[in-house]
């Protein structure tokens, strides 16, 4: 097969799989072009990228998880976290790169605490994350003792203000790692064992799957990409701030079940939680575009996830 | 068909259903009549629970008429099909592992006044029902710590406890053993004794031919003939379920058995777990079938469970030889141990994806490189392979494996062990809720991993399949090994007496 | 006995400084104070106060979530003999012991005279609000109020930014759909420290100039270095904290204290 | 058998039921009370119970909606309509009966569209009340364009600072709310077709349960119990706030899970979810009676979190 067939299939398979959400997506970019010219542009299509950067990543987390049937409150805590490790390590005199290892350590570290939590005590991992949640929010403000430290690390607020190919660094770093997700989940033998286990855990023990290891290490990799949301998040506002990210996590939830991850576990996919966490964003600036006062917005935003998981609802069953 | 006898009274006329493009149901007619036991007979999604449910009001007809008594009938839920007198025991268990039996036997029916329930005279009532009926279950009992064949005790008395005219009882015997069943076999007599009509469905040929006064045939759907009982043989009406002839219901050994000098591939010896099952030693040789019968409770699941690591027992356990620690699946199978479990849909299969995902599942470090990266050619082709091999009907190899009958379900369990090329494959009641056709296939199948080598544990609750296949059988009776059978001792009344510890 | 004092957040430098105002002045007279923190939540601020009342403080010093809310907490404190005193943000219609704050609207008034110097008298501007924040409502008003009494000046855009991560993705909206902005009022210093590097991002230093409020800082910073910040109206929490404890120390004491104490803001531009 | 043998078999029940929930309360009491004499006084004790008040009526009616193995994250913008409805209809000169009817009646409106859409378009009732969180906040934002409303009629204000019989009314209206939605549950038939439903939804439809309408009422119980959490909040603080309850439906939550209710449906009791809000109460309470730092408040609090659900999972894994 071709690499351009392959590409088509793709295509193809992808507005058969994401009908209801990808319409809803055309739609809404659809009504905010007639209804402001300026929306449709190059300008703000980076705009929007790079606005729902944050929310896309920590979604691909989040998808994970919910696969596994399993859900990851303490994101937006981490978000915070990791930024302020990193304020932090400069505040200590340290360079980029330690830095930047630290941070994501740190993420990975908080990731662990809820894995181990949730598979090895076998508490459910809703509660795990409400609880960390908490503690994570509480360790964030204690360098600062919740005052905002500022960053000054050129090479860390380059990632938020700078251009590569003439494409922002942030739109480059969700592509990398939409790309790499989405070859981990649908193109290896890790991503398959997470679709089973989300599935089927009682089989996919039996089935030889080590299913607390897997478990762990997903819960592992939504605190990486937490961690670098919240580098992302502190390097466009040159500061961590101890209230970054909170209630991102409905954000990273509705993106990932807007795009058509089961909350059940064993469905979905990197593709659908990037159009969720579009729509969000899209939604998000057209109402800023056209003036929308706040509290319409938020009506509004409701009002389009509910029409757009049923579109969706309603296409996955017409198909069956 | 027989025209409406005075007796009649339940009679279907034309019912078709259709799931989407699925259609389940084509112009089915039936007629059943009081005092008598009515079996429907037909391969795995021929359709006989689809027509179940329609009678208990669980689907409705896209098509055709029901009359009860001589009245138009169309119940739209179970409650109201109860009301009319009509009661059932589904095929799939519908109980809540959460509540007690007598809760779940009177689940929407509890004694209650102005909504408050009574929960001491429910608690009498359920006792009572259950007395009655003579099964052996304590109504206080949480269902979720009951063995699935007490759960089809519970799923028994809470469809019998309704005083109906129409009786229906899909698959009840399905993994209940004879003693078990006996119970139920005369609770049916008193139920026509009585004057009600029982319809009946069960894949169990002896038991059919036991119970039935009239047997009707259905396949993919269609109607195809009613026969009383003793007027056709097993033979006949296998070959009118399955559309042709079938010699014989176990294919015989073509190879013999190994010697008992062979060394066995797996030797246990006093395995012991309290409560569950004690000092239990027994030795499997390549090529050899070894059957293991017991009464449900026996503790035949617990010991395989142990052994392939998913519960901690005592004793050793030997693997050509060498002393080995099952701490985990993942060790049973690094050791070359296969085991398809007693219930598919909870631990054998993931339902919601694919045919060919569920058979690639337990081999799937063959069908990658290094990397972990999946080459998806030689999955497919595998999985191929084995559709094939083991004549598994499905529409694609992309269909959700739940949308697939029961029969073809158990194949793909099946299939993804034999994937992993076993040197011990245990099977525990692999053809449970299996049609004969289907049955037949995986006997050959077995029979087919026998003469390449694999050891295999058969564990089954019907005497005449552990006897058709088996070398040798190993019996259970209260978590002990009461004996091992062999040659001479191979027989019905040999067995029965060591799995009701008459022997010893 | 002692001095309990329920702060509205502990997540803004604002209420960092006057804590620690207020944590400094008590250690230097001697007297012992509790703090606790609202998290912005009304009812939890109740709960702070009933909490105070259980363990006997003399005296209560609030800095409201909200200044209608607060009455009821007002009310139990008296109800139990303990005297009140607000910060920041007053008690409508509750009369307190004392009140020490920001005059927030004529704060707003000076950001809108200010803007209206830096840009020459017209142009269009935008606002970054928050809506539910009643000193913040004052401000954008006192904004408003200034800004009309310019007619060559229109409000182009308002939107609402609470964190400095929503005011980032506010000022580059509002900037996508009106390029022509020439000034960004940000009701904090998050805001407008956030609308600064949308700014920046769009590419617009020569042509928009951002004002904040509040003046901590990091903000005080960005107006000394960054062209783009050109000033800031500036509270005085030190002052706040300072003058709360000691009203505090005097009601404990028994003496006469003045029912309202304003502290005037003030305006901070480049040196 | 006499009503003295029926309560001492019942406390018994109780303490073996909820062992380590139980036990964490009890531990937590003990320490506050070892390191703070006050704490352990009856005005204290009736401090903590109104505190607790808002949450644990909240919990009540999200007990019902995890037993149905469903979620309500709508309770928190639902409690702040709710004091926006009876300000308003005060503020057009309505007495306090009608206003209170009203009230009840949008809570039960709140609660009917989360049940449709849930029940009726087989949305997930996470999606859905995630949208319906944002939809509900924004609404309450419009009659006063985010202000707070005063509430100036003194029956209604009464409900959150008035005795009865020497114990505050607050108080009074989470005793008969509890005992109310613990016979519901534990006595009647409704009840029993919750647990049903939440325990094998495909076997009460088999048996014949109207399951839609089942969930329907019970989202619209939800609803209600938030509309009763809202008015005693407004009531308290003698104003409706527009921000009032963000988030409080994690509190709710927790409450209900820490009380031993199963996030996957089927299990779970009222006594339960008044202990765990207790737990969450005297928690609160506590720390600020030691006066410790709100940033340490919130590590202890997920921590103490925590530590209760997994002695609750060890106690429950050690009894079978
Ligand atoms: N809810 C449903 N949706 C779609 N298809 C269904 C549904 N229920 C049954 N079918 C299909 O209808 C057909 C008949 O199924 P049914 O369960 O009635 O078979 P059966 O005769 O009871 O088989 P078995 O002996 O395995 O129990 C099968 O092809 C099955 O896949
Ligand atoms: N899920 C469970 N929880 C608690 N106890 C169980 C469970 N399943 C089985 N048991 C208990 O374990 C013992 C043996 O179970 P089981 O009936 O599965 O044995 P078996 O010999 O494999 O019989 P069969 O295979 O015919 O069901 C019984 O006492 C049973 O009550
Ligand atoms: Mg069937
Ligand atoms: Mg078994």
């Amino acid at each position: 097969m071709s690499q351009t067939q392959t590409s088509n299939a793709a295509l193809l398979k992808i507005f058969k799989q994401y009908g209801g959400i990808f319409l809803s997506l055309i739609i809404l970019c659809a009504i905010f072009s007639v209804m402001n010219p300026r929306f449709m542009s190059v300008a703000n299509f980076m705009n929007v990228l790079q606005q729902v950067a944050v929310i896309a990543i920590a979604a691909f987390g989040m998808t994970w998880v919910i696969l596994l049937g399993e859900i990851d409150l303490s994101i937006g805590s981490i978000i915070a976290v990791a930024g302020m490790v990193g304020a932090q390590c400069f505040a200590y005199g340290m360079g980029f790169a330690p830095a930047l290892v630290l941070t994501l350590l740190a993420g990975a570290l908080m990731g662990l605490i809820n894995g181990v939590l949730t598979a090895k005590l076998l508490l459910p991992s809703f509660i795990v994350t409400v609880a960390t949640m908490g503690i994570y929010r509480g360790l964030v403000s204690l360098p600062t003792n919740g005052a905002p430290a500022m960053i000054m690390n050129e090479t860390w607020t380059a990632i938020g203000t700078e251009s590569f190919l003439g494409l922002p660094i942030i739109i480059w770093i969700v592509l990398v790692l939409f790309v790499f997700n989405q070859v981990l989940l649908g193109k290896t033998t890790f991503g398959r064992r997470a679709y089973l286990t989300g599935g089927n855990r009682e089989a996919a023990l039996y089935s030889g799957i080590k299913v607390d290891r897997l478990k762990i290490i997903i819960f592992v990799i939504s605190g990486v990409m937490a961690a670098i949301s919240g580098i992302l998040l502190s390097s466009r506002l040159f500061s961590a701030q101890t209230n970054a990210g909170v209630s991102y996590e409905l954000d990273a939830i509705a993106a990932a079940v807007l795009g058509g991850t089961s909350l059940a576990g064993g469905v979905g996919t990197m593709v659908g939680t990037l159009i969720g966490a579009l729509i969000i964003g899209v939604m998000n600036n057209g109402m800023n575009m056209l003036s929308v006062p706040y509290f319409y917005q938020l009506i509004v935003k409701g009002l389009v996830i509910l029409i757009a998981v049923w579109l969706d609802v309603r296409a996955k069953r017409a198909k069956q | 068909m027989n025209a409406p006898t005075a007796d009649t009274i339940l009679k279907i006329n034309n019912i078709s259903k259709t799931f989407g493009p699925v259609a389940a149901l084509k112009s089915m007619q039936l007629d059943v009549r009081r005092g008598r036991v009515h079996t429907l007979l037909g391969e795995n999604g021929a359709g006989k629970s689809t027509l179940m449910k329609i009678l208990a009001g669980v689907y409705q007809p896209s098509s055709g008429d029901i009359t009860l008594d001589g009245q138009p009938y169309h119940p739209t839920d179970p409650q109201q099909a109860a009301a009319l007198g009509l009661t059932i025991v589904f095929q799939e268990l519908s109980l809540c592992n959460n509540m007690t039996v007598a809760e779940n036997i009177l689940a929407t029916r509890e004694p209650a006044t102005a909504g408050f329930i009574n929960d001491r005279k429910l608690a009498r009532d359920a006792a009572r029902i259950v007395a009655e009926l003579g099964l052996p279950i304590a109504v206080d009992e949480k269902v979720g710590n009951l063995s699935i064949a007490q759960r089809q005790l519970v799923e028994i008395a809470k469809g019998l406890s309704i005083d109906a005219k129409v009786v229906i009882l899909d698959e009840p015997t399905s993994s209940l053993s004879d003693s078990e069943a006996e119970i139920l076999f005369q609770i049916i007599e008193r139920l026509k004794a009585r004057g009600a009509a029982v319809i009946y469905i069960s894949h169990r040929m002896e038991e059919i031919m036991r119970l039935s006064d009239d047997i009707t045939v259905i396949r993919d759907g269609e109607y195809i003939t009613t026969r009383q009982r003793e007027t056709v043989t097993i033979e006949e009406l296998i070959a009118l379920m399955v559309g042709r002839r079938m010699e014989e219901i176990y294919p015989p050994r073509e190879e013999a058995a190994p010697e008992l000098s062979v060394p066995p591939v797996l030797a246990v010896e006093s395995l012991t777990r309290e409560g569950e099952f004690d000092n239990v030693s027994f030795a499997v040789r390549p090529g050899e079938i070894l059957g293991f019968f017991g009464l449900i409770g026996s503790g035949r699941s617990e010991i395989m469970n142990a052994l392939f690591g998913m519960k901690r027992a005592g004793g050793t356990v030997r693997l050509n030889g060498a002393v080995i620690d099952l701490d985990s699946p993942v060790r049973a199978i690094e050791n070359g141990l296969g085991f398809v479990t007693e219930n598919r849909k909870e631990e054998g299969l993931v339902l919601s994806q694919s045919v060919e995902t569920n058979i690639s599942m337990v081999a799937l470090k063959h069908f990658a490189n290094k990397l972990g990266f999946l080459r998806r050619r030689s999955e497919r082709d595998s999985a191929v392979a084995q559709v094939s091999r083991l004549s598994i009907k499905t529409g694609s190899l992309d269909t959700p494996a739940g949308a697939l009958s029961g029969g073809n379900q158990q194949k793909i369990v099946l299939a993804k062990w034999l994937l992993m090329k076993p040197k011990v494959l245990i099977l525990d009641e692999p053809t449970r809720g299996v049609d004969v056709g289907a049955k037949f296939e995986i006997y050959k199948i077995i029979r087919q991993l026998a003469a390449d080598g694999t050891a295999i544990l058969l564990i089954s609750s019907e005497l005449p399949e552990v006897l058709g296949m088996s070398d040798r059988v190993a019996v259970m009776h209260e978590g002990k090994l009461s004996g091992i059978a062999t040659d001479g001792d191979l027989t019905p009344e040999k067995i029965m007496a060591f799995a009701t510890g008459m022997t010893s | 006995d002692g001095i309990g004092a329920s702060l509205l957040t502990q997540q803004h430098p604002f209420y960092i400084e006057l804590a620690n105002a207020m944590t400094t002045e008590a250690k230097a007279k001697n007297v012992p104070l509790e703090i606790s923190i609202a998290n912005q939540d009304l009812n939890k601020q109740l709960a702070d106060v009933e909490d105070f009342i259980v363990k006997g403080v003399s005296v209560i010093v609030i800095s409201p979530v909200d200044s209608q809310g607060v009455v009821a907490a007002i009310a139990k404190a008296e109800k139990a003999g303990i005297k009140v005193i607000t910060v920041d943000v007053p008690a409508a219609g509750a009369k307190v012991t004392s009140h020490i704050g920001t005059d927030n609207f004529t704060g707003g008034v000076k950001a809108g005279d200010l803007m209206a110097k830096e840009i020459g008298d017209k142009g269009n501007v935008a606002i970054i609000d928050y809506p539910t924040v009643q000193s913040v409502v004052n401000r954008i008003d006192g904004f408003k109020k200034s800004i009309s009494g310019h007619p060559d000046i229109k409000i182009v855009a308002q939107q609402t930014g609470i964190t400095r991560a929503e005011a980032l993705a506010a000022a580059q909206n509002m900037l996508q759909a009106n390029p022509d902005i020439t000034g960004i009022f940000g009701f904090g210093d998050d805001a407008a420290l956030a609308a600064a590097v949308a700014v920046k991002a769009a590419g617009l230093e020569n042509q928009v100039k951002v004002i904040g409020f509040d003046g901590m800082e990091e903000a005080r910073k960005a107006v000394d270095t960054n062209p783009v910040m050109v000033g800031v109206i500036q509270q005085f929490p030190d002052q706040m904290g300072k003058t709360a404890v000691d009203t505090a120390v005097k009601v404990i004491a028994g003496e006469e204290v003045p029912a309202e104490q304003p502290i005037v803001p003030g305006v901070y531009v480049k040196k």
